[in-house]
């Protein structure tokens, strides 16, 4: 129970890093229904820019985070601007083409640009404690990750339910012409959709640095999928599902790893993926819409 | 306070309206009765911006409007009811009507407005906190109707409030338009249920196949026989 | 006009140039005049074909999105590398068993996965693609995540060649009958189709079977020319790789997927000067076909032998997908 | 959909009419086996096909058009109506793989066939032409050509006439009676156009909000107060 106890912990703060990330992911394709796989590789920009403004600026954990979160804004925006608004109304797959281009692009330019060289996350930034409380082991990372993680969802859930501009994202989403026609800009709920995914990814970014202390360029390949997988087992589109989905995948991963083996970890992952797309394709919150004829 | 001149519109490689004009004078309720497909739908979406013209112009108090980015259009006063109501589902009745106000700034009168519809539909007030998905197709389409009125418009186009309703509460949704025309809001109506519109229209077009082949006041349309004919196939 | 030859001066002209093709290069090989460079190049060039023309089959003509077709490659390679190397067997054997272990993995995966339709059916896909990929890696009987190494290098010119050639006939024919058809529609409309009284679930799991057993097939072939297999060649990039194929070839298009296996062979090949830049080009130039040219080189056209047909000056009913 | 009973004879022309949202649609979509019915039999030449899936409904004889033309876009208007051919195709898959004198054989037959269907609608000039690139009224058409293709007893018929100009619903009227006559089959109309309605159908269901109000000739669901009320409004002029 102990053993189980303390499974469920580390879970909580891997859960809470994929639930940001799948945030993302469920964000942009509830408005534009396209997988952004370039999402996870926001992440990774956001972890280095993190990891300079901590290295080289000598600034702070929360003053990096900051950095990380407004900078991949930007490049989200960047990103859908240049490379998706173009292909608005073209088929569904060259969408998602061009964001398989966008996420090797940015893995491959990081990669020329920084040498695949791994890079430590400085110790000093955040220094490690250990707290032992009843039996169970849990570090400041832990209850850091998690905590942070949380103020940003409750901080989105904030904007969507209750600003204009989170009403008009929704609108959107729901149905677009309808929203045209309350006065709604589409292309500026878009870029916006993109400029918080992307932050509340690099914030992400920011913690997988803190959580296993080293990045490199291609490590947004395999969060990132993962936390897609928690978004599809959400619900693709519905935002408590994606934060419900995230936790999911983290608590179980690390069973997984803790109990059986770590081979398996990623056949896990997307075994749980087909398991509910065989059982029930919207996801656990989603409903079930018929084709209309 | 409204001119539709000559417009052309295309989907795809069909020609959906074909050199349509129409008129719609301020204070009045206009109808544009026709069979499904003739371009009914695809008028009201070419005057709110939705589909590009080809040719011609829609003229909104003497400036020609067709070339303002469809999101303007409610800004300058014309809000839509769209065809089947297309309410935010997963939204409140409460947050539906407030995206009617979106861009409104003056947090006063949104909220009189809102009081107002509140009054007008007391069922929305009842339900404000439920998601607009779980309402009845009456109580909907009045949410549609209320979401445009939020925006406080000169102009309002009704794209079929009629449709899929019990008799009762088309009976009921008519006078509501009737209502709120006499407030003073301008309506152009497009309608199926053909004697319901005429019954409370002051001009009225007949539109076949993207083209106006009729026109006049109410009054000449209800006795005409070739309404009759088109509407009893007699 | 409702006459039709059976064999037409067109096909007649196709098989000219494809033995002159093949003659030619066959002649190169064996006077050592192309060097390992460009043979490797050629034998990739043939793999990328059958996989992007398989996928095609797929994703082009039947609508559905799959973006697991490494995982097929995989199995096949695996089938086939088990048949020869491990219980050395002639190549024709391992080339079977790869064709048929690919085309029933296809059948599992595509009986309940097809039920699926757009962005779920691809996210299925990719997902049972990994999988497989893990599953190789824990079977210590086939080398686990080293792989197997020392495969006979049995994939030779008049194989790859062939075997391509094959690929595409077959899968030519099968798209220009009244099945093609029958899978077209699916593409173009599911509901209109089995409304038609088209079978939709068969013919999408055909597709998906057929296009399944040339990718194992392909994985053969690659197999037996590199020496060496590794579950992580056959990640879900690899996937990515021939859709992206696919997609620059035009979806729909057999003869855009050949042309645009050849190009990003030969891209792929020249990008290899300049190693390090070389996949921010390749992205670079995904993402700008992409945005500039969406449907593809060829859209869904087709160049092919109503083209040879028009410039020799004879008719033939068009084909099913003009 | 609340309840709802009504019957076909063999070979009649049946119409049903019904304002928007009436649920017409539902009816078809119900008969075809795109909707399954929560509760009720639908029962085709005896034998019940309640639930079966649409491309069997289809293979026992019932085909049909669509509110906003079905086509197949993007291919030639030729293979729309070979595609409506399949399921009666005169070769195996096996003879289409390897080409066999079989195969040319059946491409002949097959093509025969289409263009006869392509004739009889005036479309045969149009044979390679993209479907979505014809006009209109000859999309509209090319439906109705596709839907026959596939040999069906009973034509269902969503809306033929949307769309169309009063001289090109005339010759539809006659283009109607003739394929019912010349093919013997039984059709089953939605239509708003009255005039379609009331010039070929032969007895009219009249249905509003899910359930049928009215049933009878033409004539007489032309004086039918409930009929008059439901379609038209409440006060006729």
């Amino acid at each position: 129970m102990l053993e189980f106890l303390q499974q469920l912990i580390n879970g909580l703060s891997l859960g809470a890093i994929y639930a940001l990330i799948a945030l993302g992911y469920t964000m942009v394709y509830g408005i534009i229904m396209l997988i952004n796989f370039a999402h996870g590789d926001i992440m990774m920009v956001g972890a280095y820019v993190g990891f300079f403004s901590i290295a080289v600026l000598g600034s702070n954990i929360f003053a990096a985070l900051i950095f990380a979160m407004l900078s991949c804004a930007v490049l989200g925006v960047l990103i859908e601007k240049i490379a998706y608004k173009p292909l608005r109304n073209s088929s569904r797959i060259a969408a998602l083409i061009t964001a398989i281009g966008v996420s090797l692009f940015l893995e491959y330019f990081t990669l020329f640009l920084l040498t695949p060289q791994q890079r430590v996350f400085p110790e000093a930034a955040f220094p490690l404690h250990k707290y032992q409380i009843g039996g169970l082991l849990i570090s400041n990372k832990d209850i850091f990750i998690f905590a942070l993680a949380v103020i940003l969802m409750i901080a989105l859930q904030y904007i969507i339910k209750r600003t204009r501009t989170g009403k008009a994202m929704r609108a959107v989403s729901l149905d677009r012409e309808a929203a045209i026609l309350m006065g709604i800009s589409v292309d500026r709920t878009i870029s916006i959709t993109f400029a918080i995914g992307s932050s509340l990814a690099a914030a992400a970014g920011v913690m997988i640095g803190i959580y296993y202390n080293t990045i490199n360029p291609l490590m947004g390949i395999i969060p990132g999928l993962k936390a897609f997988v928690a978004a599809v087992l959400g619900g693709i589109g519905i935002i408590p599902g994606a934060m419900v989905g995230g936790f999911l995948m983290g608590i179980l991963e690390t069973m997984v790893s803790g109990y059986g083996s770590t081979l398996y970890r990623d056949a896990v992952a997307f075994g749980v993926l087909i398991l509910i797309l065989l059982v029930k394709p919207t996801g656990l919150f989603g409903k079930d819409t018929g084709e209309k004829v | 306070m409204l001119e539709v001149k000559g417009i052309d519109v295309y989907y795809g490689a069909i020609h959906a309206l074909k050199g349509l004009s129409l008129e719609v004078e301020e204070g009045s309720i206009v109808t544009l009765i026709g069979a499904n497909g003739a371009g009914k739908t695809t008028t009201l979406k070419s005057i709110s911006g939705l589909l590009r013209l080809r040719n011609g112009a829609i003229m909104f108090k003497g400036s020609d409007i067709s070339k303002v980015a469809p999101e303007k259009i409610v800004g300058l006063g014309i809000s839509q009811v769209p065809e089947g109501r297309r309410v935010f589902s997963t939204m409140t009745v409460l947050e539906n009507l407030e995206m009617g106000a979106y861009l409104r700034k003056d947090k006063k009168g949104i909220e009189s407005d809102l009081e107002n519809v509140f009054t007008r539909f007391p069922r929305l007030k009842e339900r404000r906190k439920q998601t607009a998905g779980t309402l009845s197709g009456g109580e909907q389409q009045m949410l549609a109707i209320g979401r445009a009125l939020m925006a406080r418009p000169e102009l309002m186009l009704m794209d079929e409030p009629s449709m899929g309703l019990a008799p009762l509460l088309v009976k009921e949704i008519f006078e509501i338009i009737k209502d709120i025309n006499a407030r003073g809001t301008t309506i152009l109506l497009v309608e199926q249920n053909a004697n319901m519109a005429l019954s409370i229209a002051n001009r009225a077009y007949v539109i076949e196949t993207g083209e106006i082949v009729l026109e006049g006041t109410a009054e000449q349309l209800i006795n005409s026989e070739e309404v009759k004919k088109a509407y009893l196939g007699g | 006009m409702e006459k039709k030859r059976f064999v037409p001066r067109s096909f007649l002209i196709e098989v000219l140039v494809l033995a002159g093709i093949f003659t030619l290069v066959q002649y190169l090989i064996v006077s050592g005049l192309l060097n390992e460079y460009y043979q490797i190049n050629l034998s990739s060039m043939c793999i990328n074909i059958i996989l992007a023309v398989s996928l095609n089959l797929i994703n082009g003509f039947t609508g559905q999105l799959s973006l697991g077709h490494a995982g097929f490659m995989a199995v096949g390679a695996y089938a086939a590398v088990v048949v020869t190397t491990i219980y050395s067997q002639p190549f024709i054997l391992g080339l079977l068993a790869a064709c048929l272990a690919a085309g029933l993995a296809g059948l599992i995966i595509g009986v309940p996965t097809l039920r699926l339709k757009g962005d779920y059916l691809a996210i299925a896909t990719l997902g049972f693609g990994e999988i497989i990929r893990v599953i190789l890696q824990n079977i210590d009987f086939i080398g686990g995540p080293a792989g197997i190494l020392g495969i006979p290098r049995y994939s030779t010119w008049p194989w790859l060649f062939g075997l391509t050639i094959f690929t595409i006939v077959i899968i030519v024919n099968l798209i220009n009958s009244s099945y093609g058809r029958a899978i077209i529609s699916v593409r173009e409309d599911e509901v209109a189709s089995e409304l038609m009284g088209i079978n939709t679930t068969n013919y999408k799991v055909l597709a998906f079977v057929i296009g399944a057993l040339f990718a194992g097939l392909a994985g053969a072939l690659y197999a037996h020319y590199f020496y060496i297999i590794k579950p992580s060649t056959f990640n879900f990039l690899k996937s990515f790789d021939i859709l992206v194929m696919v997609v620059l070839g035009g979806l729909g298009s057999t003869t855009g997927a050949v042309i645009a296996a050849i190009f990003v062979t030969m891209l792929t090949a020249a990008l290899q000067t300049f190693p390090a830049i070389r996949m921010v080009l390749y992205a670079v130039t995904l993402v700008v076909v992409m945005v500039y040219r969406p449907q593809g080189l060829m859209g869904n056209k087709e160049w092919g032998r109503r083209t040879w047909g028009r410039i020799w000056g004879e008719k033939n009913e068009p084909l099913a997908n003009k | 959909m609340l309840d709802f009973n009504f019957h076909l004879e063999d070979g009649e022309l049946l119409g049903l009419i019904g304002p928007n949202g009436a649920g017409k649609t539902t009816v078809f979509n119900l008969i075809t086996g795109v909707y399954k019915p929560d509760e009720g039999n639908i029962i085709f030449s005896g034998r019940d096909i309640t639930g079966l899936a649409p491309y069997t409904i289809c293979q026992q004889g019932i085909a049909r058009t669509f509110q906003n033309i079905r086509l197949f876009k993007d291919i030639s208007v030729l293979d729309n109506v070979r595609i409506a051919l399949h399921k009666d195709a005169p070769y195996g898959l096996l003879k289409t793989l390897l080409r066999t004198p079989g195969f040319f054989q059946g491409e002949i037959e097959i093509n025969k066939k289409a263009r006869e269907y392509l004739q009889i609608f005036n479309l045969e000039d149009k044979a390679g032409e993209i479907a979505s690139s014809l006009p209109y009224g000859e999309q509209r058409r090319l439906e109705i050509a596709r839907a026959l293709a596939t040999k069906p007893t009973l034509l269902i018929l969503d809306e033929p006439a949307a769309g169309m100009n009063p001289n090109e619903t005339r010759e539809l009227m006659d283009l109607i009676r003739w394929i019912r006559k010349d093919f013997g089959l039984s059709i089953l109309l939605i239509e708003h156009d009255m005039s379609l309605v009331m010039g070929v159908c032969e007895r009219i269901y009249v249905l509003d909000y899910g359930q049928v109000i009215a049933e009878g000739l033409p004539e007489e669901i032309r004086r039918n107060k409930r009929v008059i009320e439901a379609y038209l409004g409440e006060e006729v002029g």
